[in-house]
């Protein structure tokens, strides 16, 4: 019955404490510096999610859960989606669907630069983040709730 | 010559994920077929597969774990087993032998023919502005696949929380 | 030209509206989705208009077009004959469908989650009908399959569950063939455009590789359109499905996902030229014919025996299909969208029945024409369409298959042809018995006691029911001169065969 | 050549498994087995002997960089085979509440 307890052991807590801020902010990292070096939006939401995830394994779904609760995910994914279909959409204003719709791309080698490419990581990454803690959660979620059974 | 034997190994994990009996451990060998497949994209100059891969398959190992943990169950052989196996096992040869003559008309390894790529590496950069070509072809080029990877992964979100659900008809009085 | 993108971006943001709002505003659901549905099914009536007047449309994704010299440097979508008569059948079933599931899904919990993955599933047809990327079209196949595997399992039963993870084993492992498919060709090719495909693939000839790739391919397509060696997954995954989400299986997505990629990849990308491809392509649909029916007779579930069905009529499109003359291919298309048309209406007729008797077992049903008429009329109808008794649109395009099947054997006078022929009657044969029984059982006869009490099911559930019955009647017009273009655009775009590359770039120009 | 018969090799272990196997989980494992091989021959089709992975530094020349494309196409596909396996686990996990076992020859209610 040790799986009901919230969490694992203090050793593991104490090092989640430490790494969890790290693991997600090196995730932020991956998303912004996508345009410019390896990562991007897909691998930099997944290391947001898994963020909490790790979050969520350390210290039982309570905790993780009252940082960002499950339906408030399910808003955040849908959220990056129309974000994304709308940067899409907006690309008619330059006349094609999917039009990088930036006239001045920025210098090459900095930040802000690539006109829609940027945008669009942090889209994808809002989505793959929120999208897969979701689907974490709800897995996690339905297990607890069966053993209660 | 390390991707041969990078090949090999991830071919040995994966004979000892599927015949291994116990679940845990099978999951356990199928993560290490995953984190050879990192290592051999990091061979093949592929960073950012590298990167997704890795963490793509922490978090598959994590959910496949959490699925399996203390399911464990004996394995039971149906009747046929040695005739199935023996015509799977036929049919997989044959298939590898077509492929054999198949693949030998493919360009050799390590010489594309790179027609559209060699546009991209040319002039890629100054028409997206983006230096990691891989992103400039994922979200500009086409940028139009990934909005239906990301509605991939949306829809198997959707799906996710339908199948989870746990009444999925109302139940009338008499059913 | 500008409408093309909206075929993907309306059910997308449908979709994504309706996950949004769904919950906070009620029926949000049932609006979007109904508002959707139609808007699209009129863009799509546009297209045949705008087919008629250019023949081929090409619209640049992100404004990428062609690098002279190279190819297509982006992605594209490409509208013709073919492309505009599967969105109007896609855009015509889907639209009935959501008007009938605002009652239907009241059934069902969570009716949110259930329209977003319905404008998913949707989005993913439009988006493979309408691309013309090979990977674009992996990719939006994709959203399609898994969208209908979760929407299967979507009333959480033991059975459903398990159907559907059939289905999703059985999709997935045909998704595999395909990218492998795919990621041969990009090697062989360098390039992901069809058009571009298929210009470098009749440069370099055919050889051991192209026959592998086909194979590759008609294992993937196959298995996602059900043709019998690759069947198992159908019979149960399309009875498990809510009436609405079956009707929608078997009415579009089968077709959509195998038979139209099957045209598009054999026909305009590949080529004719691999002959024997099309030859195993008819041999699988004569057998699937048989084979489906011979299944479907000893059946008592309802939807099941209809699932059946579906394999059994599959195979009359690919026969025809496969012959690859003008008559079979008009034969076969014609067949598509009838099939469309009537297996809908036979699903949501099955689907009313379940609605109000909780019960799809043949056996307990009986005389329910008293109490329910206008779903045994429409269910009337719809069987005799399936059966092919004349008036009514199923026996055209049959008649047209097996002509055209005659006049093969007649032109080439291989004897092959006239056994297609005589297994094509057969198989009608077979289907109008297997729907006598249905009708015997079900609307004729003594009414059960049990169902004394039972009552017509909501005006809207009837509403579709009667438009796709009427559509049934009134689409053998298709037929007549006046209408034939609609057809004939589309005969016309797989006649083409790999002249495709041509009116692709020339329109792209 | 080597390289693609092995992969094809790790293509072929992960369909014996998935058409073998008894058991859901295997299943599940074999279906991951072969999307890695698709993803794997993807990458290995667009290699260039001494290649440079193809991303632009500052002050270098382009020269002799691998195939970008098939790198954003198996991008694609990761994702995708994670969706596809995140819906099957969820399945699975239904499945075993339902009947209690991962053995999908005691998973028989389905006719056919």
């Amino acid at each position: 019955m040790k799986s009901l307890e919230p969490g694992m052991t203090l050793i593991v807590k104490t090092i989640t404490r430490l790494t969890v801020g790290l693991i997600l902010l090196y995730g932020v990292y991956i998303v912004l510096h996508g345009h410019l070096t390896p990562g991007g939006g897909f691998a930099g939401g997944v290391i947001i999610a898994l963020s909490f995830i790790h979050l969520m394994l350390a210290f039982g779904r309570e905790v993780a859960l009252k940082k960002i609760s499950e339906a408030r995910a399910s808003v955040i994914e849908n959220l990056g989606a129309v974000m994304f279909l709308s940067i899409a959409v907006l690309g008619f204003s330059g006349g094609y669907f999917f039009f990088n719709f930036f006239v001045n791309k920025g210098r090459p080698f900095h930040l802000f630069s690539a006109g829609i490419i940027p945008l669009c990581n942090i889209a994808i990454s809002l989505k793959v983040g929120a999208g897969l803690f979701a689907i974490f959660a709800a897995l996690i979620l339905f297990r607890s709730s069966e053993k209660e059974e | 010559m390390e991707l041969n034997i990078l090949l090999l190994f991830m071919i040995f994990s994966a004979i000892v994920a599927v015949q291994v009996e116990d679940l845990l451990s099978s999951v356990i060998a199928v993560g290490a077929v995953g984190l050879g497949l990192s290592l051999a994209f990091l061979v093949l100059k592929a960073p950012d597969l590298a990167i997704t891969q890795l963490v793509v398959e922490i978090l598959c190992l994590i959910i496949l774990i959490r699925a399996t943990i203390k399911k464990d169950l004996p394995f039971s052989t149906s009747g046929r087993w040695v005739f199935n196996t023996v015509s799977t096992l036929v049919s997989i040869v044959v298939f590898l032998f077509f492929a054999y003559f198949a693949l030998r008309q493919l360009p050799r390894f390590g010489a594309p023919i790179m027609r559209v790529a060699e546009e991209y590496i040319a002039s890629g950069q100054e028409k997206t502005g983006a230096t990691n070509l891989v992103a400039a072809i994922i979200l500009d080029f086409r940028g139009y696949d990934t909005l239906g990877e990301a509605t991939v992964l949306f829809t198997a979100v959707i799906g996710v929380l339908a199948i989870i659900r746990k009444t999925g008809r109302i139940k009338n009085e008499e059913s | 030209m500008k409408m093309l993108p909206f075929f993907v971006i309306i059910p997308l943001g449908a979709a994504f509206l309706i996950s949004l709002l769904g919950k906070k505003i009620r029926k949000s659901g049932d609006i979007l989705a109904n508002i959707c549905t139609l808007s699209l099914l009129g863009l799509s009536l546009y297209s045949i208009s705008l087919v008629h007047i250019h023949k081929v449309l090409v619209y640049k994704v992100g404004g990428w077009g062609w690098v002279p010299g190279i190819g297509s440097i982006g992605i594209c979508m490409v509208l013709d004959g073919l492309t505009s008569l599967m969105l109007v059948t896609v855009n015509v079933v889907s639209l009935l469908v959501t008007i009938y599931s605002i009652n239907y899904m009241q059934k069902f919990t969570d009716k949110v989650k259930f329209y977003t993955l319905f404008m998913l599933m949707l989005a993913g047809m439009n988006g493979i009908i309408i691309t013309g990327d090979l990977f674009n079209l992996f990719v939006f196949l994709e959203i399609a399959s898994i969208a209908s595997y979760a929407l299967v399992a979507f009333g959480t039963e033991a059975e459903e569950l398990e159907a559907s993870f059939k289905y999703a084993i059985m999709g997935s492992v045909a998704s595999s063939f395909i990218l492998l498919g795919i990621a041969l060709v990009y090697s062989y090719t360098s390039t992901l455009n069809m058009a571009d495909i298929s210009l470098v693939l009749s440069q370099k000839g055919s050889g051991p590789l192209v026959n592998f790739i086909a194979v590759l391919f008609l294992v993937g397509f196959g298995l996602k359109a059900a043709l019998v060696p690759f069947h198992a997954w159908l019979p149960d995954a399309h009875p498990s499905a809510p009436a609405p989400i079956s009707a929608m299986l078997s009415g579009v997505l089968i077709k959509t996902l195998g038979i139209y990629a099957i045209m598009r990849i054999f026909f305009n990308v590949i080529g004719i030229a691999t002959t024997s491809i099309l030859s195993i392509v008819m041999l699988l649909g004569a057998l699937s014919m048989l084979a489906g029916v011979i299944l479907a007779l000893s059946q008592w579930d309802f939807k099941r025996l209809l699932a059946y069905h579906s394999i059994s009529q599959v195979g009359y499109i690919m026969l025809g299909i496969g012959l690859g003359t003008p008559l079979g291919i008009l034969g076969g298309l014609f067949h598509l969208f009838n099939h469309s048309v009537f297996k809908s209406l036979l699903f949501l007729g099955s689907g009313a029945l379940d609605y109000t008797l909780h019960t799809r077992d043949l056996r307990q049903m009986g005389g329910l024409r008293e109490r329910m008429p206008v779903t045994a009329n429409t269910n009337l109808v719809a069987s005799m369409s399936i059966a092919g008794i004349p008036p009514f649109n199923g026996f055209w395009s049959k008649l047209l298959i097996i002509l055209a099947c005659v006049q093969s054997h007649i032109q080439s006078g291989k004897m092959i042809y006239m056994i297609y022929a005589i297994c094509a009657i057969t198989g009608s044969i077979l289907t109008l018995a297997s729907f006598m029984k249905v009708q015997k059982y079900a609307f004729f006869g003594k009414l059960n006691e049990k169902w004394q009490e039972i009552k017509e099911v909501p005006a809207l559930m009837q509403l579709s029911m009667v438009i796709l019955a009427a559509i049934c009647v009134v689409s053998s017009l298709l037929l007549i001169p006046l209408f034939k273009p609609f057809l004939q655009n589309a005969v016309e775009a797989l006649l083409l065969g790999t002249g495709y590359k041509d009116a692709v770039f020339s329109a792209a120009k | 050549m080597s390289e693609y018969i092995l992969c094809f090799t790790l293509f072929c272990i992960g369909l014996y498994c998935v058409l073998r196997k008894r058991n859901i989980i295997k299943i599940i494992i074999g279906l991951g087995i072969v999307e890695y091989a698709v993803n794997l021959f993807f990458v290995l089709i667009g290699y260039r002997l001494h290649g440079r992975a193809p991303i632009l530094a500052k002050d270098q020349a382009i020269t002799n960089m691998v195939d970008p494309i098939p790198q954003a196409l198996v991008l694609t596909s990761i994702v995708i085979g994670l969706a596809v396996t995140a819906l099957i686990v969820a399945l699975a996990i239904r499945i075993y509440e339902k009947y209690g076992t991962f053995d999908i020859t005691k998973i028989r209610r389905l006719r056919g």
